[in-house]
């Protein structure tokens, strides 16, 4: 079965820190159409901080997660702050335990990563929202697993799934945060959160991949 | 982006050591800045503490101090502050008859204050969402909080000086809110420090109706108008959300949004005060000034609080803070 | 030209009738504009008259009241007012014992302001002139007098209030103001609303260091610093002017131009005062906020006056007008 | 011997005041530049109010200077209030008791304005303000007056001395006014008091030169 060590992991969340702090302004600029311009900023500052303790300390997935995900709920604050921050704790806890993840258990930590946001927040799936992301790209990877698809080509079917999904925001008004007392002004640009989600998703599963190859390399 | 700054990343610590230290007599900064706090506790008072992100100023951390807050959390510029701070906030001030948060509207604000205060005991919240600018909607989220707080804050302040019990003043604030509406207009756009640059773009001749306090978006690009239009189309708009409350004492509260001078902002007054009479609503009570600001932004916004004997009898009631003071 | 008005030739007039209605409990405006005045005068008396072009504000008018000024006459936008107004203000509130009117150091000011006295009886003057920006010269001018004149107003009407005689109020204002030095920046230009467009062209990456409340000139301009570096030179000029005198107990004044928000003066602020507090001086009494603006001008001034127990006392004394108050 | 009249000659204010109206723009900017940029706004205003009370009312030379000087002294403010109010008030009442205005009178006129406005400020020649219009304009009236030069060709040398005065303020440093904060920054701009009073000068003498031909060719 495919999996690879929780161990050392915690490099793939120094690469989602990356493409974050590289979509800086990008990200910014989004937000700026339809909210208050600062999405990059705070990220690029939550995740940039997270890969200062993590860089060098050969963590697992498990603690990076966590660090990541409590430098984001108690040093950021804004909307990201809780709502990605219990995401990365709710995965931390999620796969804690398990010394290698498998298809199974990523998707465990996905959906626990969910429900946490959802707990906080009180957005659904068409809001214009990082779930518009997130909840299709789970979909689509728990599909391809019930497909009997292997574990890579379900991560490839996940980023598919979050990029549709986000470019699906831009047809979409806003019904909740900033945006949402915008009502039809919100339509024609992109989700800032989903954007962001999408980057965070995509980094995710090449970092994965990443580590199934070398998993499979090593036990040849 | 021309501001006076050191670097971006120290903007909001400098600026807080600075206003600790200019009003030293009056207040104390908490560890690692997460929170702004009066210099001497008035024990068994109910504590109250807002925050809110940074950028707004003096709102809140002016507004601490003898008959208004007891603590305000900083968060950075336009970010709400972590739970972290406000349990810091809690743990500084709250003196055991314990501690109301209040909270502007904004998904950001109220999930961390929910989730700070889940964490802690004898902690009551109240949201302000004053802005009309964008129509009722079915939406989740309702109605932003902006310079309405600070009247929500003056009163409730002033009754928990004299002794008012918890729940009575979030009843309390929540009348306040409920008998408050704002609207703002935006002329030029706020410049976030750590952005660089302007967050919208705006035309020489273009204003941006109902814009937001973080600069968001409003209800829509308009021409720039006369002062006198400008008041007459946000007036009528408070007026028609207020329907027939609309009628008797009122406090008009111009506020301008950082870069508007005051010669303006009593200009604007001028005319908001005469279409507000002209329809039935008596100025009893006036505050001018930039107090809710959003940075640098050029613009102002209106906020009509209807008054009663007793709202009327708690703003007039002694303050002593940095931005507002009267009375001793 | 971005502004709230409705029509360049009744800005001043509107704004000045929001202003005074807005503060109806303690001011009264005169005819046709010409000032305005303390609701309530006190016999016996001496009366403080200041004024001088619009566009300051709040100065002049918003420090007429208790322990302040008894009236002040605006001019047009930084246009000197004209004698008349000074006359009808006299006429107004000397109740006897005569009149000081404090002067900023301007040609138009001072001729304006030369002829009321010489036409009426008892008037004593007193000009500031606060402003180092420019070196001293052997002009027969002088220096400008910028923020510097709210601080000798506040001392100045304490003492009056306390029942201080013409002669030695005069004396006291040329201490205080002899104890004065002030020096600003400008990150924009001010657009005075009949010229509709900006006094100044500046470059986005430049400053105008040492300009004057009316957007002239000051030493030179030059590339925008941090603003550790800005405030270093304008205090260091400041020191190095007052020479042995600049030791022990200081008042910080940071003024704002008017499009600077308050969290940047905070910052202005917390530089400033790190610096003149490692050369000798001792910071005990601060004021941050924007009172001798230029219009919407981005920018601050830095101004420091050497106090002594009785000036201390006299700034700390009660005062209740539109822009300070304390102690009542 | 060359005169005109007094009575009726008051709508040579109204083109002096239509100069200074249509030089507001460009008194402003010269006044911006080592100034604060106002000069054109206060001075376009005091004569346009003057200019309506005098329009339509037949009035003398003199009593059209008094209008405009009363105006600028009481209306106006600033340093021109003063200044130029000085200088018509004088100017009105040097020649109010003269039914007609000849070479003489205009030099006593133009003299005592200049005493005027010595009186209150404290500028001389070389400061870079109107003095170093005015003061070479009367001296070259003077001079072609003394020489025996008909009355229209001494105006016409008080206006090429009024412009060459304003000119050479260029070349000035300010030492007097706001500019004399400047030191050697007021050099090479033209003084906006000098500009204007050029501006004044010169309509005056047009005026009088037509109100010579008039009574030339009544007399004729
Ligand atoms: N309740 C929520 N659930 C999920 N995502 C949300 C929720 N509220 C806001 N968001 C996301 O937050 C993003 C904005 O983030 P950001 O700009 O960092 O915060 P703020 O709006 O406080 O400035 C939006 O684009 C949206 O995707
Ligand atoms: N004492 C004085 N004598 C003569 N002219 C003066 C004097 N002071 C100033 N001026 C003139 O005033 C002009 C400026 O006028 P204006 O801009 O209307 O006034 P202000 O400087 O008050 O804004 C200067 O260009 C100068 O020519
Ligand atoms: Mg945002
Ligand atoms: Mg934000
Ligand atoms: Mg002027
Ligand atoms: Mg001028």
């Amino acid at each position: 079965m495919q999996q690879f060590d929780n161990a050392s992991a915690g490099d793939i969340v120094l690469s989602i820190a990356d493409r974050i702090i590289e979509n800086r302004a990008y990200l910014s600029e989004i937000d700026g159409k339809i909210g208050d311009g600062d999405h990059g900023v705070n990220m690029a500052k939550g995740f940039g901080m997270a890969a200062e303790r993590i860089r060098g300390n050969d963590m697992s997935l498990a603690t990076a997660f966590d660090t990541l995900g409590t430098v984001l709920m108690t040093e950021i604050g804004g909307s990201m702050g809780p709502l990605y921050g219990v995401m990365f704790t709710q995965f931390a806890e999620t796969i804690e335990k398990s010394s290698s993840i498998d298809a199974r258990t990523f998707s465990a930590m996905l959906t626990s990563g969910l429900d946490g946001i959802q707990a906080i927040g009180s957005a659904k799936v068409g809001d214009k929202t990082l779930l518009d992301t997130l909840v299709p790209a789970i979909e689509a990877f728990d599909g391809a697993n019930a497909d009997g698809k292997p574990f890579p080509e379900a991560l490839d079917a996940l980023v598919v799934a979050a990029e549709k999904g986000r470019d699906g925001t831009k047809d979409l008004v806003a019904r909740i945060g900033r945006a949402s007392r915008l009502g039809e002004r919100s339509l024609g640009v992109l989700d800032a959160g989903a954007t962001s989600c999408a980057l965070i998703l995509k980094a995710l599963a090449l970092g994965a991949k990443e580590k199934l190859q070398q998993s499979a390399t090593a036990s040849d | 982006m021309k501001k006076f700054l050191n670097s971006v990343d120290t903007v909001l610590t400098e600026s807080l050591d600075g206003f600790v230290a200019a009003h030293a007599d009056i207040l104390v900064l908490g560890d690692e800045h997460k929170f702004v706090r009066r210099k001497v506790l008035k024990p068994g008072k109910v504590a109250l503490i807002s925050g809110g992100g940074s950028g707004h100023e003096p709102l809140h951390g002016g507004l601490v101090g003898h008959g208004m807050l007891d603590a305000a959390c900083p968060g950075q510029v336009f970010t709400s502050p972590t739970p972290n701070q406000m349990l810091a906030a809690v743990e500084a001030v709250n003196t055991g008859a314990g501690c109301l948060f209040i909270v502007k509207n904004y998904e950001g604000d109220v999930m961390n204050f929910d989730m700070a205060a889940e964490m802690s005991e004898g902690v009551v919240q109240m949201v302000t969402n004053d802005d009309v600018a964008v129509e009722n909607s079915s939406y989740t989220t309702g109605r932003r909080g902006v310079a309405g707080t600070l009247v929500v804050e003056k009163i409730v302040g002033a009754a928990a000086e004299q002794g008012m019990a918890l729940k009575p003043l979030k009843a309390l604030g929540e009348r306040v809110n409920g008998a408050t509406r704002s609207m703002g207009v935006a002329l030029t756009s706020c410049t976030v420090p750590a952005a660089g640059k302007p967050t919208f773009d705006i035309g020489d001749g273009e204003m941006e109706f109902g814009v937001g306090i973080h600069g968001e978006p409003g209800r829509r690009r308009d021409t720039l108008k006369s002062a006198d239009a400008i008041a007459e189309e946000i007036c009528l708009a408070i007026l028609g959300d207020l329907g027939d409350r609309a009628k008797g004492p009122a406090l008009l509260f111009i506020n301008g949004f950082g870069g508007t001078p005051l010669m303006e902002l009593y200009l604007m007054y001028n005319s908001a005060r005469n279409i507000f009479e002209n329809n039935g609503v008596t100025v009893t009570r006036s505050l001018v000034g930039s107090y809710v600001t959003s940075l640098d932004m050029a613009g102002c916004s209106i906020t009509l609080t209807m008054l009663d004997d007793e709202t009327t009898a708690l703003w007039d009631a002694p303050v002593h803070t940095a931005a507002l003071r009267w009375g001793m």
